[in-house]
C-alpha cells in the first residue's frame, strides 16, 4: 500500500487513540509492515504542515498523537473552560532539571546540588505528575524520576530529546569569569 | 538588594564585604576553619530583615554558597573519616568555586525547562474516551497486570498515622529573633538551665539550624555560657 | 472571515472537544458569526468527504462531533483492545486502592483521606477504564466505583477476592471502620 493509501486510518487511529501509540502497535493494528508506517506517518506529518489544517503529528513520550495547532489554543480554551496549567517556579524548574538529567536521584543529592532543601518543590512535580518515586539509592534514600506525563507536557519524543546536556556545561570562561567575580572585591580593596 | 555581595560583615577574622572574604578564602588569605560561618548566616538574615525585600535569585545564591562552605568547613574540621577526602585549602576554595559551577549548570537548564513548558502549555492534546463498540473489546483482551497486593499495601499506607507533619511551608517564619525567644522562656523554666538537645526539640532541620544560631549568639552576648563535662557527653547551656 | 480561513481553528476545536459541540458554542469560542461558523462546516464537511481523510463531521442530538471513519474500525479494535498497562504511580495506586476498598467513593472523600487533591489520577485511571462514575454521594458529589476490566487486570475473580486488609494493617476491620479510620488518618496528614 502506498504511504498515502495509509493515511485515513492512520489519522483515524491516531485520533482515536489518547495516548502517543509507537509506529511499531500502529502497524500491528493496521497489520502492514513497520517501515510502511513510517512512510506513512512522515508524509501525513508534511501533509499537516502544508497549511489549512487544525492539528498536527507529535512525537511525544516514546510515540505518536496528533495535537491541536498552537493557534486555536485560545478559543479552544474558551470553549472548553480549561485554563493553561500554573508554570513552573523556579524551584520546580531546578528540581525537574534535576531530576530529569540525572534520574533516578535521590533527595538528598537534589539538596546538595540547590544547597536548600527541595521537599516542597520535589512534593508539587509529584502531585503534577512530572516525576515519581522510582526505587531506593544504595544508602535507601528514595529516588526519583521522570514520568511520560512529563515527557507529553514538554513535547519529549524521550529522554533522548532532552536539551543536549553539554550547553550547560560551564565554559572555562565561565569558570574564569566567576573566579574573577569572586575576586574582584578582593583587587579592588588591595588598590 | 538582597544580594549576598552587598553584605557587610564584621568578624573576629575578617571586616568587609562577603563577596571580598570569598575572594581572600579563594587566595587562601584566610582559612576556612577560622570563619565564624554562623555569624555571616546571622548577619544575611539581619540584613534580610532590615532591607525587607527577597530577591530570591539572590537568596538561592547566598544558601548554595553557605551550603558549600558549611560541608567544606565541617570536612576541613572533622578530617580523617574519609582520609582521600582531606581538603587542603586550595582544594576547599576549588570545590566551592566546582560547587557553584556545578548549581548554575542546573540553574541555566531550569531557565530553558521553563521555557519549554510554557511554549508546550499551548499544544493541546485530545482526551476523550475511545467510542463505546471499541472499548468493549479491551475488556475481552484484558489480562492480568497488575498485583492485587498493590492495592492491599497502599491501602495499609493510607491507614497508618501519618509522618510529622511538613513544615516546610511555614518555614520562613522561622528567624534567630523568635528562637532566641524559645530559648530564653525555656532557660526560664528550667531555673537557667537547659539541655543542649532539648532545645532542639523535634524541629525540623532549618528550625534546628537557627536554633544553633541562636544558641551561639546568646554565647556570643554573654547571656548563656555552654558546660559540657564529659567528651560527646551532654552539654549545658547556663543562663547568665 | 471566508469558511475557509475558519477551517484549522474550526478543526482543532473539533478535535479537542470530546463532546458534540453547538454551532453557537463554536463561534462563540473562535469570536465570529454563528452563521460563519455554520458556513465553515458545512464546507469542512464536503472537505473531509472528499476522501483520504480519517475523519468525518457527524451531526448528533447537541451538535458536531468528529469520528473516525468505519473503514478503520478493525484495526482500531486491535489497536485499542489491548489495553495499556503502564506501571500505576504512587497517587493512582492510592487512589485505586480507596475506590476499590470503600466503593462508591466520592472524589472529595479521596482528596480527604489522601490529604492531597487527586483529579488527575482519578481522570488517568477513569481514563484507562479502571474506575467509573456510578451515582452521586447524597451530597451531590460523584461517585466512583472499580470497573469489570479493574477486576481483569488485577486477576480479581470479584471485589470480594480483594486481598484482606487486615493482612496490611494489625486489626481487623469492617468496612464502615476502614472507611472512618482512613479519613482520620488523611485529616491527620492534611493538618
Amino acid at each position: 500500500m502506498s504511504a498515502n493509501g495509509l493515511h485515513p486510518s492512520l489519522e483515524a487511529l491516531l485520533f482515536l487513540s489518547s495516548d502517543p501509540v509507537s509506529a511499531a502497535q500502529l502497524a500491528e493494528a493496521l497489520e502492514v509492515e513497520e517501515e510502511d508506517v513510517a512512510a506513512a506517518l512522515e508524509s501525513l506529518e508534511s501533509d499537516l504542515e502544508r497549511g489549512g489544517r487544525g492539528v498536527r503529528l507529535r512525537r511525544v513520550a516514546g510515540g505518536y498523537t496528533l495535537a491541536a495547532v498552537p493557534e486555536a489554543e485560545d478559543a479552544a480554551r474558551r470553549l472548553l473552560a480549561k485554563p493553561r496549567t500554573p508554570p513552573l517556579t523556579h524551584a520546580q524548574a531546578e528540581v525537574l532539571a534535576i531530576v530529569a538529567y540525572l534520574q533516578p536521584v535521590a533527595r538528598p543529592e537534589i539538596a546538595r546540588i540547590r544547597g536548600v532543601s527541595s521537599d516542597s518543590a520535589v512534593a508539587s512535580l509529584t502531585e503534577r505528575g512530572m516525576i515519581e518515586e522510582r526505587g531506593r539509592s544504595r544508602f535507601g534514600a528514595v529516588t526519583y524520576a521522570t514520568t511520560t506525563l512529563f515527557e507529553r507536557l514538554f513535547g519529549l519524543s524521550g529522554l533522548d530529546a532532552l536539551p543536549d546536556p553539554a550547553q550547560f556545561d560551564p565554559t572555562p570562561e565561565d569558570e574564569r569569569e566567576l573566579r574573577e567575580r569572586l575576586l574582584k572585591a578582593g583587587e579592588q580593596r588591595s588598590e | 538588594m538582597t544580594s549576598a555581595s552587598q553584605l557587610e560583615l564584621d568578624l573576629d577574622v575578617f571586616q568587609g564585604p562577603f563577596d571580598l572574604l570569598l575572594a581572600v578564602l579563594l587566595r587562601e588569605e584566610i582559612s576556612l576553619a577560622e570563619v565564624e560561618l554562623g555569624q555571616i548566616v546571622l548577619a544575611y538574615v539581619d540584613h534580610l530583615d532590615e532591607t525587607g525585600e527577597m530577591d530570591l535569585e539572590a537568596v538561592t545564591e547566598f544558601l548554595v554558597l553557605i551550603a558549600a562552605l558549611l560541608e567544606l568547613k565541617s570536612r576541613l574540621l572533622l578530617p580523617g573519616q574519609e582520609d582521600d577526602l582531606e581538603l587542603g585549602p586550595q582544594e576547599a576554595a576549588d570545590e566551592l568555586l566546582a560547587r557553584m559551577l556545578e548549581y548554575r549548570r542546573y540553574r541555566d537548564a531550569a531557565a530553558v525547562f521553563e521555557r519549554i513548558f510554557e511554549r508546550e502549555a499551548g499544544v493541546l492534546y485530545r482526551s476523550a474516551p475511545p467510542p463505546p463498540e471499541l472499548r468493549r473489546a479491551a475488556l475481552d483482551a484484558a489480562v492480568q497486570a497488575y498485583e492485587p497486593d498493590r492495592l492491599g499495601s497502599a491501602l495499609g499506607e493510607l491507614l497508618a498515622p501519618p509522618p510529622d507533619p511538613d513544615t516546610a511551608h511555614i518555614r520562613a517564619t522561622v528567624s534567630v529573633q523568635r528562637r532566641l525567644g524559645v530559648i530564653r522562656e525555656a532557660l526560664r523554666e528550667g531555673s537557667g538551665v537547659l539541655d543542649f538537645d532539648a532545645a532542639f526539640g523535634r524541629e525540623d532541620r532549618f528550625t534546628q539550624a537557627v536554633t544553633l544560631f541562636a544558641l551561639l549568639e546568646l554565647h556570643r552576648r554573654g547571656e548563656a555560657t555552654w558546660a559540657q563535662k564529659d567528651t560527646f557527653g551532654p552539654i549545658e547551656v547556663r543562663g547568665g
